[in-house]
């Protein structure tokens, strides 16, 4: 008797939360405020390199700073166009080459330097990539705020597709995912191309222990 | 002139617990400065601590223990016990503070 | 209304369920390891060193008027500071403001001590006046350890605030494209070993805003809130948030608002 | 008695005084062991310290965490069942690896606890000196890369 009881009240709130999402669909995208505006200026100043031109948002930051809207039904035929857009900014490799030295994509993997306000301006960008993401499973100290990249090759194969959505992924995530937490590595000139190949051998050379 | 410690000294079952914070750089020599020049080693290198004038333990640190040290330490004691805490650093800098055991 | 009794009693369980078994996939033996690294150094936390320091400052004449802190009404009265930090951000009527613990504190020095407030703004962490100013908050904050985080937004300007940290703490910019949500709007989310509290929900609001000012093992320093808040903000790539600005006591008034209820662990101990 | 030889009664009066007061202490007069603590490997620092090759021992306990989420502050304890006369905790791969020496007078418990930096992930020694005989302990302590790293 207790279980149908809470069986139907599952029921019966799976309901409400159906009714809840339902609510929701009435909204558009958070609307400009000079106030809020007025304080992000007043609140900065510039420092080293980075200057105040940093928090003047491009179209896709403006988009996924209202995550309510941005994750809606609503924010669907933005959220394509944004992908759309930055889709047209990857460029393939000027030299045809995907796969650099594993060695240095570890490297590069490891460190989360570069481009605050107390680096220079010469100072080398890391990929920042462990602290999102599993890899070499040799590495305990890795975050997850990204999916685990372990076994990378091994599991999905060396195919001319898997490099090229590997490629595009890696120089401008929102490509696929306009809102996706992983920033644009290309787009905003954190890694070369060379820097980029490099990364590309410690996920997909068959040699790189990624794939060990 | 060198900042205070933290002294706290417990006594349980005839037993005295004493816990030391100290307020030290514990400079290691290894770091280097925005200029990329070495900053010189400076740490505390001799700690001293003694219960009612009797010594209770003698310490000999290098620059690998850490900023702001902390050390625990038990002897048999009482509640009452009068503790100094004396330390001398690289640099001849020392600091003595005092704590009862409660 | 005996039926939504039961509904409660039945999504609540559901709730528990759900939180038990992420919580037991969470589980990796490196982060228990994590945890009992942090459990053998939670004794002796240096922050005493500074509450000590602080204590003292608080009670020394200095400025140019040659006055003490100890009149200071930091919202529960003048020279009311047990408690006082656990209900800040709040508006204050004198100033028109909404003040966090520190900017508050600049208030103090400049009308008690005739301190001018631009020297503590301009300073590095860390140093000259900024060295006074952690002391300080070290010791106020410790006289709240203990207390419910219990944060108005009942006076207009206070839920304006709340609003604005609300939507700065999802404000993308930068060239790695972060906002405060990139990291701490999730559960179960770490970056390297470090667990990331997701401020936007009670639980997690209360382990961020509940435990900072903390000492930082990994730079040997005691950290307000307006450092930590400084240095996500180096960490996201942006531009240098100015010393008690509005966007940082809005933020603050987004996490203390949301952490309501929780409890003050200040100050605490943090890698 | 000449004036110089009077002025050093006069100055040893005054320390004994001050030593009994205990405003110096044994540790300000006794010497920095300079030499071991500037030993660069373990077998340097044990011959300075006079432990030879020091047996490992069941009885001596290493209390320190398998991972550190920081170098900069590493809990490190030594216990004990043997009467300790002296302690010292030993960091291999750290550049001087000497990290502290502990002197044990009769009545204090066979146990002390410090925080020592890592360089990096090492394995670290708890030595014990009992009976006029060093013994030791020894565990590998992982240092990992934390927070955003920039």
């Amino acid at each position: 008797m207790k279980i149908t009881h809470i069986k139907k009240l599952l029921t019966v709130s799976g309901f409400i939360l159906a009714t809840c999402l339902m609510q929701n669909t009435a909204m558009a995208q958070q609307k400009n405020d000079p106030k809020f505006n007025k304080m992000m200026t007043d609140s900065f100043r510039a420092e080293g390199i980075a200057g105040l031109d940093r928090i003047q948002q491009d179209e896709t930051q403006k988009f996924c700073s209202d995550p309510v809207f941005a994750g809606s039904k609503q924010g669907e035929k933005m959220r394509e166009k944004i992908q759309k857009m930055n889709m047209d900014l990857i460029k393939q490799p000027s030299d045809g080459k995907y796969i650099g030295d594993w060695k240095k994509g570890e490297s590069i993997a490891q460190s989360g330097r570069g481009a605050t306000w107390t680096d220079k301006a010469d100072a080398a960008v890391g990929g920042g990539c462990y602290n999102c993401h599993q890899i070499d499973s040799k590495e305990i100290s890795y975050g997850n705020i990204g999916p685990s990249l372990t076994g990378y090759g091994k599991l999905r194969g060396y195919s001319p597709e898997v490099i090229t959505y590997t490629w595009n992924r890696i120089n401008n995530s929102k490509a696929y995912n306009a809102c996706s937490n992983m920033p644009r590595f290309a787009h905003f000139k954190l890694l070369n191309e060379q820097q980029i190949q490099d990364v590309m051998a410690l996920l997909l050379d068959p040699a790189s222990p990624v794939n060990q | 002139m060198a900042d205070p410690m933290r002294v706290r000294a417990t006594e349980n079952g005839g037993i005295v617990d004493v816990k030391i914070l100290m307020k030290h750089d514990m400079e290691s020599g290894q770091r280097k400065d925005a200029a990329g020049k070495t900053i010189p080693a400076w740490f505390i290198s001799t700690l001293n601590v003694k219960a009612n004038g009797k010594d209770v333990l003698n310490g000999q640190f290098g620059p690998a223990v850490s900023k702001d040290p902390f050390l625990n330490f038990k002897y048999k004691g009482a509640k009452g016990d009068k503790i100094v805490v004396s330390w001398v650093d690289s640099k001849g800098d020392k600091r003595t503070d005092e704590a009862t055991a409660s | 209304m005996q039926r939504n009794l039961t509904l409660g009693l039945a999504s609540g369980l559901l709730v528990v369920l759900l939180t038990v078994s992420s919580s037991v996939l969470a589980q990796k033996s490196a982060t228990d390891d994590i945890a009992k690294y942090r459990e053998m150094i939670a004794d002796g936390n240096p922050s005493e060193l500074y509450e000590a320091a602080g204590e003292e400052l608080w009670k020394k004449p200095a400025g140019p008027k040659n006055a003490t802190l100890e009149q200071c009404d930091l919202g529960l009265g003048p020279g009311v500071v047990k408690g006082a930090a656990a209900q800040l951000p709040r508006y204050f009527k004198d100033t028109n403001k909404v003040q966090d613990l520190e900017s508050r504190l600049m208030t103090c020095m400049q009308n008690l001590q005739g301190r001018d407030p631009q020297e503590m703004v301009d300073a590095p962490f860390q140093q000259g006046p900024k060295k006074d100013m952690e002391a300080i908050v070290a010791y106020v904050v410790t006289l709240s350890k203990g207390d419910k985080i219990k944060v108005s937004t009942n006076h207009p300007k206070e839920k304006e605030m709340y609003e604005l940290g609300k939507r700065a703490f999802n404000f993308q910019g930068g060239p790695m494209d972060f906002s405060c949500a990139s990291c701490h709007a999730e559960n179960g989310k770490r970056i390297r070993l470090q667990d990331l509290p997701n401020l936007v929900e009670q639980k997690g609001a209360a382990l961020g805003w509940g435990y900072w000012p903390a000492y930082r093992v990994s730079s040997g320093q005691f950290w307000t809130m307006q450092q930590r808040l400084n240095d996500c903000y180096r960490q996201q790539r942006f531009p240098f948030p100015i010393y008690g600005s509005d966007v940082t006591i809005a933020l603050s008034m987004y996490m203390a608002k949301t952490a309501n209820g929780g409890t003050v662990e200040t100050p605490g101990l943090k890698r | 008695m000449n004036q110089q030889r009077r002025s050093v009664l006069k100055y040893s009066a005054i320390f004994g005084l001050m030593a009994s007061a205990g405003l110096i202490s044994v540790a300000q007069a006794q010497e920095w062991n300079k030499a071991a603590f500037e030993g660069k490997s373990l077998d340097e620092v044990f011959k300075i310290l006079g432990a030879g090759s020091p047996d490992k021992s069941g009885a001596v306990t290493l209390n320190a965490p398998d991972i550190a989420e920081n170098g900069a502050v590493v809990p490190v304890g030594i216990t004990t069942s043997l009467k300790a006369e002296q302690m010292a905790i030993l960091v291999e791969k750290n550049p001087s690896s000497l990290a502290a020496q502990f002197f044990i007078p009769a009545g204090t418990e066979s146990f002390v606890t410090t925080r020592i930096k890592m360089g990096q992930t090492s394995n670290v020694y708890g030595l014990v000196k009992a009976d006029g005989k060093w013994s030791m302990t020894v565990k590998e302590v992982k240092v990992t890369l934390g927070g955003c790293g920039g």
